[in-house]
């Protein structure tokens, strides 16, 4: 990156981490070899996938055999919601989602509303999170798949997750967990965690981009049909060639995420204060979600009275984000911060700063400091009265 | 798509904006619609526009669009408003065609601000 | 790779390029942003994809608009069969393939047989050919899509894609590729070849593993439904992250093929006449498929009375392939040679010896000589009669 | 799944195959089917195996077992043979799950050629 840039956008990507950067590297020169190859390269790259699958089970607390390769949490939400909920269309086709999901979760719930399913959509409170007794309400006995992230991408809000997932084991519902902004960054042990189907992905815990993975909870009926067809790679739950290195660096990645999981939460912490210390004094702002129940290496701010983009520009050379990473090119007010009961205005308006390892205490004063004058800049522009 | 939604001529005029502010005994024009709140003042001598400014609330296309009309129609005869169009600026400035509608509020606020400058030069 | 193993699997993965590890570990410093996100970083990282798109279309002769980034060609060949014929069911649901199509071909077909569409499937004669008078025959007024490989996998030979494709244009049906074994090493020029749906892969030709793509023509009816759902990523077609590293190396990869492709090709064409050379000499050796219609970079043999798997350990350091590199581990034998009137046992033996632009010819010489050595090895120890 | 299907045992017992061959004057036994090809021969003098020759047609696990059996036999009394198990063989050369199958013909040839031993020592 430039050097002139501050990246405060680490919820969006993260940088690989240099060991990564070098394991992959090597990979290239000596583990390009097909995995399924039953030949001595072959099994080099055999070999690394299983080591990967052991770092990645120790940072999971789960068996290497519950854990299938994808492309990313895109392609895992899709298989773990749309191949689990079709595993169970015959008990029943009722689900149960939010509409505060990542779009590879809400997305995947539309397209099974059109194939027949029914969908209940729960609305958070206005800090973003779901209450269990709702939630408990909400179920019938055709429910048969819950889909609830961990940590949301937009507002750092974390769910209650054990809660809802004992909820659920009571009722042999299966339930689904997009924890792509968790895994790697909050505990999880999936021992004690009654979650069936969780998502992963390598680019946001400074692993490589294009991996991922599904873990399949192995009790009965937690299984899923597939939604890609091809070699018997993965017990034919996903096939195609195993990217041996890109598996070896998210291992890693895991097990670097293993070592230090509870230095970088103290870290993000600090600088979570640290930043909203500073934008707490600019007239007009407000929170999206709780900075109790977030995760503190998120903080989304909505501001009176100015447009998103323009201050997402006036920010410059500071990265941050509007909205959602995954729709900053659209013009649309977040879908999420919507459903949180900002108004359009206000959503339009907020800036999600997310910071990582790499970032320091004067990054995130300066990007206090800057929004503040860049605030007061789009406000001297304005028009009087915009409400 | 190329990378950058923002050419440097907006990336120019979004961060100088000379013409930001009000005028006095002006002739004003506002609009709020589509996400952008804007008003122009002018003051306006002999049919000639002596000088433009702008408030505007949106986003960075259309506050750059702002201070580009602004700075290109001071001087200019009040006859060169009704050459304005949306296309031009968004050819000019190469803005993005998604931001079509926010452009074309600026061309209704100049249209409405000549009519404005009409209204009172025309004898009372 | 360990320097003793004489790598001769090419067609299963080939190692990465040089210049393109360079660049990818490039990447992962300053390119690691999301290319969605709207600031500085995202474009730097959004500007390196342009830039890949660019390479990639300049050596397949296509607009930049017309590729979507896929995981690979397992799901580039998913989505171009079932969405294709998805998005065409209105009109018909006749579908046509060959047996001898890669499983990432032939298990989607089958997925969609349970699902209601009718397929045809179109023998080969013994040297692997699709005669396209045969193939002409086949179609139907409700034929909507037919998939034929560009390069087999496992022979190395080469369909008439230019007669299929025009047979196709003619009636309007959609002509889907899976050019996993052509991209990169035979010239592709897709304003002269009338393909709609082309399947690549990076791994194949020195690019990154985990990125591939899906050419789809810009032509009326020309469409595929997607088969993964998300972000707003891709135009819809395709949602997750971009891996912009993947996505980079892939389109240097790309370019590097263009700048040699006839080098390449004349560098393959002596090293398989030196190989078949030697091996040539061994009694009761069969080349699967066809020398003058073959890809110069495979050569298949089937032998008398010697067991596959034996025969690849027997020859070790030299890592071939047994039947296909997706199902070596399966003791099947393959269902491609099957296809080509090979028994069972002749199916069993056959050895893939792939090639590629490290491989020297002493390399081939080396695998020509041991080659007759296991196989008069393991004939040494079978009992006299065993066929 | 280990990344090696073959045991250093397997490799070894494969790679060195110093009872491949046959016997003059020795009791015969063969089997072909699951795509193996089997055949033992041995000679006995007083009970005890003197000596024990394989010929085989098969993956890598099926030589290295006939190799492995050979090896251990010869020197012992013809009732070993009947302790002889598949799985025994399995357990001892990490033999992977799927190849039962072959490695029970081994066991099958087995029976076979102490049956015929029994059948040539009875008295005529
Ligand atoms: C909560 C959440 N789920 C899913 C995804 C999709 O991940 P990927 O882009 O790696 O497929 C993201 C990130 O974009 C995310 O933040
Ligand atoms: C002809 C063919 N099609 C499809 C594939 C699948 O490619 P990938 O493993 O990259 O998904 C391969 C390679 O394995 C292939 O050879």
């Amino acid at each position: 990156m430039k050097d002139d840039l501050i990246y405060l956008d680490y919820a969006a990507s993260t940088p690989v981490d240099p060991r990564v950067a070098e394991l992959l590297l090597d990979c290239h020169r000596t583990r390009f070899a097909n995995p399924s190859s039953n030949h001595a390269a072959g099994r080099k790259s055999r070999a690394s996938i299983e080591h990967a699958a052991g770092q990645l089970s120790a940072l999971l607390n789960v068996d290497p055999k519950t854990l299938i390769w994808t492309s990313g949490a895109t392609e895992s939400d899709n298989l773990a919601i749309a191949g689990g909920a079709r595993y169970r269309a015959h008990r029943g086709k009722h689900l149960v989602t939010m509409p505060t999901e990542h779009k590879a979760v809400t997305d995947v719930f539309h397209m099974l509303e059109k194939q027949g399913f029914e969908v209940t959509w729960l609305n958070p409170a206005d800090n973003g999170l779901l209450d269990p007794a709702d939630f408990a309400a909400a179920l019938r006995a055709d429910t048969q798949l819950v889909s609830i992230m961990y940590v949301n991408n937009e507002t750092g809000v974390m769910q209650d997750i054990p809660a809802i997932g004992a909820i659920c084991r009571e009722r042999d519902i299966l339930f689904h967990v997009d924890a792509a902004q968790a895994v790697g960054k909050i505990p999880i042990d999936l021992q004690e965690l009654p979650v069936d189907l969780l998502s992963l992905t390598g680019h946001k815990f400074y692993g490589p981009k294009g991996i991922g993975a599904l873990y399949i909870a192995d009790r009965p009926g937690c299984r899923v049909e597939p939604i890609l067809f091809g070699g018997g790679q993965q017990r034919r739950i996903r096939p195609g060639t195993l990217p041996a290195d890109l598996i070896a660096g998210l291992g890693l990645a895991a097990e670097i995420a293993s070592s230090r999981i509870d230095a970088d939460l103290d870290h993000l912490t600090d600088l979570r204060h640290a930043l909203w210390a500073g934008i707490d004094e600019v007239d007009g702002v407000l929170v999206n979600g709780d900075l109790d129940a977030g995760f503190p290496g998120i903080l989304s701010v909505s501001v009176d009275n100015v447009d998103g983009e323009s201050l997402l520009l006036e920010l410059e050379p500071i990265c941050v984000a509007t909205g959602s990473a995954c729709n900053a090119l659209s013009q649309e007010p977040s879908y999420v911060l919507r459903a949180l009961g900002r108004s359009d205005l206000l959503a339009q308006s907020a800036i999600r700063f997310s910071f990582g390892r790499p970032t320091r205490r004067e990054d995130v004063e300066f990007a206090a400091r800057r929004y503040g004058e860049a605030v007061a800049r789009l406000r001297s522009l304005a028009p009087e009265v915009t409400t | 798509m190329s990378s950058d939604p923002y050419s440097a001529l907006v990336r120019d005029y979004f961060a100088h904006t000379a013409h930001a502010g009000d005028l006095e005994d002006a002739v004003v024009a506002e609009i709020a619609e589509r996400g952008v709140h804007l008003r122009l003042a002018a003051t306006v001598d002999n049919g000639t526009i002596q000088a433009l400014r702008f408030r505007a609330w949106g986003c960075p296309h259309v506050i750059a669009a702002c201070e580009y009309f602004c700075a290109e129609h001071e001087g200019r005869p009040v006859g060169a408003l009704g050459e304005l169009h949306a296309s031009n600026i968004m050819r000019n400035l190469s803005v993005p065609v998604e931001k079509t509608g926010r452009i074309l509020v600026l061309e209704d606020v100049v249209r409405l601000l000549e009519r404005a400058i009409r209204d009172e030069s025309a004898p009372h």
